[in-house]
């Protein structure tokens, strides 16, 4: 199959549901001319016109709030936020209007947008830069949550998220843009609410999210060298959260290591680990439920400290070799 | 406008043609719905002091010209994004007494399923989009409903209600710089009251008029007399015409008082008694309006006086209608988060 | 004991804390003439005069930033947020500035200030002044959590807030403002970062937060007729969280049941399963580790639907109650 | 000003002035300073290049003259809230390249121990409060700066500094509504450099200049050439002892331009080479200067000549400095968080 980077991916799925459906548009902050932060507008100016590839000015809460003024009223937009850590200004609009009008008014109201962001660290960009903000919008009820792992998610995702009508948090990530997966040239959907196994294995479970699949995966090569096999899992999407095959799965192994880049404190892999300990898989569990995440640090700028911020390859490979030893 | 102090002769003129153009049947009902409106409002007040209504609410008593000028100068199709204080707004727009106030009383029947309450009276169906619980919360989802105007290429407006207070919220700023460099479809119409909460305008702004800052964005800005139906009718119906030629945004700036406190829970502290006594002996939009088409002959006192009983009787049975109807089943809770 | 109510405690500690200090100053809006939208500082304009009881424009995004600046510069700020729904709007500030510069700035820079603010529903206000969103601070490395749950608490917690060189997250309860308890008058201090076992008892641990404390106590006293004892754990900071005291707590009861009004889904709830079931206290489980939270939906305005949006005496007796019998 | 056009003689009278008070050494120190931050940043996209330095940087190439001109108008004690694009303020205000190069190598020796790198120097023992990553991330923190001045009563100016593009985030609006509300001592100084990332200035305002959102808070705004340095100097010296004397906020834009691309990603398709090379060659703040010091005779060719040179002597040595000073230990990865 053709290979496109996660970019590409992302570029690709916009394109067929921008030429598919004329209610399709783009709005954010340097995606024309400039192509976008990290490139994935690139060319679409040129495409659809500077009245669907929407140059804004710079203000967050108005660009979440276009999106969702042109929802309510028959629009599908996609906006974009320059880094997810500008997603900040977006709080009040994306949680008290965006997730809850529809509530409050009823189940009259729908707002079917796209909101999409680049999180994570990796980049030198320093505390400013580099959130994993993703927790707050699980905690909010009326959004959903959507973190692809690799090219061929990204387009999946991406192509449902557009599809559906409520309001997506669609975080991609900076170190994913370049890497490269097979992506089928025809529009297809990945849909939202379906967990994924990415690599079966019987020792342990390895929940793990967005760029933090890709290390799984190798920590995966490398343990099963040592005879220890990982079964990694990826969510996919955050919320709705289906939990089922995260539950299965440490049925099987009876241990289970969650892997997020977000610091740990708060974040995400609580709610896996009260999922897994709240479940039926409680009684098959033969080891404490561990959480491998970011350190409760801001991002520093200097390259190693920065390296040392996140959970990388080596990290998982000590946290779920422990697990499988039974040194927990 | 006649907020700006001596009438000029061609406003004298533009007010007589007004009058002549909307015609006797229309400016009569501009004041049959300023009674219901008010009337809403004074049973609202009342059942929430008997305990049938709870939460919290805004009370826009002393500001319903202001509603009834702005939607009155507007057409069905356009769209309405509403503020905390806003029944006057719902009202006169088309919502139904009885539907507002079963809302009001939690039920079923009401705007929102009783999920909303009175701060979030919203009707899709009437282009509505929703009061808000949050200062400034729907400004700027106005840049958007203007953009989905613009590029499904229809004639209609958007009008976005927000107080004083409201314009020193960041959103005010963004929205209409956005609105402005794309010459979006955007009424802004501030109803300044002279509050927010228990801030005097005065003290939050280093202006006169809210209006002076439609400079800074590029766009015309005008005061009114939000008071005055007419007024506040003029000056929407200008920026609505100017929105449908596609040049863009206004911001018209609203001078209201409100009576009430600003909440349930308002001791008033913040001003005088004289000085709202003042604003209701001397600029009731009510009496004033009444006297108005009264002197003009178009409605005698008798017919101004049945107005207000009018009123009550909508007002009678909405809350009749509200009281029958059933309060939603807790089955339901989960319902309606998720289209 | 002298008995005040939790916002008449707060409010003593405020004038303490003004009194001792003339670096301590209050902005926000209504706070003043007003005495902010649920009383806690009435009067204090009075005391204190204009220039350190600061009555704001409606600009939360500045109001934090204003504290912000301010602590920086020698001062030590106590910002009010009308509603914890609003501090939405402080996102930015609070997160990418308040609780980054020290960090970023090479731990050379502090920022001493409090931002309270209620939270909480139960006042039939609805979704957008019902908040409870304490985990997006526990989140964020930088920032401390706190949250009182009873007037005690509430004037000692608030002094040591005051005098912490860190920004502060304060959460108060609106439930709670008018309730009583015995408050000493003169000034005094709950360190942050101590867990306190509110009651003891052998069968279920319940940590319990905020006004689910009281509820905890509640759901406690009705289950003692039946002899389940629980043991009732209260974190009072968030950020940093004490969790000794629970992980002993549930090595001795072997049931843990967490309950909050946030929505579960991505709550604090599942921090505190998280520790207990990676910690020592695993080995001592003989239930699944519940948790108890608000439904995942944003907040109704009817009453009864409010009632049941978030946890009660109720839920809690028959969640503890099951736990207890070994049904789960 | 000189920006707005014809030089009006009061104009040139205070031009004269400021030369003479100024006086010969602290005008070329000024160019000295130009050439210095020139050299500085020139090298730091040098090591960019090689590898030494990573992450992103925004350059002021260019912009020179407006840091130079603020920063001479102000006092020591006086405090800088800077912008991502704040190299040129911090060297001016006065940090050592030396710890300025080594944060940008993420050295321990760094202003920030190598935590913040490019976009975050800071230096809290001269009041200088941080460069910030987050567009108009610094501009609410100016009113807390400005009350504390106030509270703590000593005549302290705060200059907040930000882009064209800054000037349309909420903070911009709220920031200066309360700064003036309150007479705070900030000066709002914004560098117009005519683009916002690939956002050129007329794309994103309806107005020509932002000086012209000033009014609409009730205080002074200005325009000035910021490839000037004395034009700089002139408005922030007007707007400090407006704020020392307690009149409260200023808005100071300055008209500049940047060289480089918006950071280390750009492929600048959003502008031309014709119009850099126009403002390189026709405009460039150190030529000019470097020319009217000559002209004026306060300086002769080979001195200007020379100042090069010494810059860049200046700046080997900053980068000998960094390389030669240690990276942090990993193991203290956990500090400075909380204090
Ligand atoms: C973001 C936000 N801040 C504060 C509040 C609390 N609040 C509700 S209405 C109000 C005053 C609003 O004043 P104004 O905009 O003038 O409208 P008015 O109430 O006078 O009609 C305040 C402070 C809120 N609901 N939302
Ligand atoms: C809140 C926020 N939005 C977007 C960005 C990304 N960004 C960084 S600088 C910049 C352009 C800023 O333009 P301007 O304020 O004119 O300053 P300049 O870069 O021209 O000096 C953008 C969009 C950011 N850092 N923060
Ligand atoms: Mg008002
Ligand atoms: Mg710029």
């Amino acid at each position: 199959m053709r290979e496109l980077t996660y970019a590409e991916a992302l570029r690709e799925g916009l394109r067929q549901a921008m030429t598919a459906d004329s209610r399709v548009f783009m709005i954010g902050e340097d995606i024309g001319v400039y192509g976008g932060a990290f490139g994935v507008s690139a060319g679409l100016l040129q495409e659809f016109g500077a009245e669907r590839i929407i140059d804004t000015p710079i203000s967050e809460a108005t660009i979440a709030g276009a999106c969702i003024g042109a929802a309510l009223t028959g629009m599908r937009p996609v906006g974009e936020i320059q880094f997810m850590d500008f997603v900040t200004l977006t709080m009040e609009q994306m949680v008290l209007q965006a997730a809850k009008v529809r509530f409050m008014f009823g189940g009259k109201a729908s707002v079917p947008m796209v909101l999409r962001m680049p999180g994570g660290s990796g980049t030198g960009a320093a505390a400013q830069h580099s959130e994993s903000l993703e927790n707050w919008f699980v905690h909010v009820p009326g959004l959903k949550v959507v973190m692809p792992s690799n090219a061929y998610e990204a387009k999946g995702l991406l192509l449902a998220a557009i599809d559906d009508d409520n309001p997506v948090i669609f975080i991609e990530h900076k170190l994913l843009y370049k890497t490269k997966g097979d992506v089928p040239e025809e529009p297809y959907r990945i849909p939202l609410g379906q967990t994924r196994v990415a690599r079966e294995g019987q020792h342990v479970t390895v929940v793990a999210t967005s760029v933090m699949v890709s290390r799984a995966l190798a920590a995966a090569e490398e343990l099963a060298k040592e005879g220890i096999e990982l079964e990694v899992v990826d969510p996919r999407t955050l919320s709705p959260l289906d939990d089922a095959p995260i539950i299965a799965s440490v049925k099987k192994t009876g241990r289970a290591l969650v892997v997020h880049e977000a610091v740990q404190m708060g974040g995400f892999g609580g709610e896996i680990v009260a999922r897994i300990a709240s479940s039926e898989a409680f009684d098959y569990l033969e080891a404490p439920v561990r959480r491998l995440a970011g350190l409760d640090i801001p991002i520093p700028y200097n390259r190693e400290l920065e390296y040392h911020a996140v959970p990388q390859v080596e990290s998982i490979v000590r946290e779920a070799r422990k697990l499988a030893r039974g040194e927990y | 406008m006649v907020a700006s102090g001596q009438l000029q002769p061609e406003v004298i003129q533009r007010y007589h043609e007004v009058i002549e153009s909307l015609g006797p049947e229309v400016l009569k009902q501009m004041l049959q719905d300023m009674h219901t409106i008010r009337a809403f409002e004074e049973r609202a007040e009342q059942l929430y002091s008997l305990g049938k209504v709870h939460g919290t609410m805004h009370l826009s008593i002393g500001q319903e010209a202001t509603a009834v000028g702005a939607s009155g100068a507007l057409r069905d199709g356009d769209y309405l994004l509403n503020h905390h204080r806003g029944h006057g707004h719902c009202l006169s727009w088309g919502s139904t007494p009885e539907r507002m106030m079963a809302e009001f009383l939690g039920r079923e029947a009401g705007y929102c399923r009783g999920r909303g309450g009175s701060m979030h009276i919203a009707d899709m169906e009437s282009n509505n989009l929703g009061a808000n619980g949050i200062v400034a919360g729907g400004v700027p989802l106005a840049v958007g409903v203007g953009l989905s105007i613009k590029m499904r290429k229809t004639d209609q407006v958007c009008i976005v209600i927000f107080g004083d207070g409201a314009s020193n919220e960041g959103a005010f700023h963004e929205s209409m710089n956005m609105a402005s460099i794309w010459n979006l479809p955007v009424i802004y119409l501030c109803e300044n009251n002279q509050y927010a909460m228990s801030m005097p305008f005065p003290k939050a702004f280093n202006i006169k008029h809210v209006s002076e800052r439609a400079p800074g964005y590029g766009i015309p800005g005008v005061t009114v007399d939000g008071n005055d139906p007419l007024d506040v009718y003029l000056a929407i119906s200008d920026a609505a015409a100017r929105a449908r030629r596609g040049e863009g945004p206004s911001l018209v700036e609203s001078v209201t008082y409100r009576y009430k406190g600003h909440s349930k829970s308002d001791r008033q502290a913040y001003r005088s008694r004289d000085e709202v006594a003042e604003w209701m002996e001397q600029r009731d939009p009510i009496k004033r309006f009444s006297s108005l088409l009264v002197a003009g002959g178009i409605l005698d006192q008798a017919g101004a006086d049945g107005m207000r009983e009018t009123a009550m009787g909508i007002i009678d049975r909405a809350v009749e209608f509200s009281e029958a109807s059933p309060m939603p089943d807790v089955s339901t809770i989960l319902e309606g988060v998720y289209a």
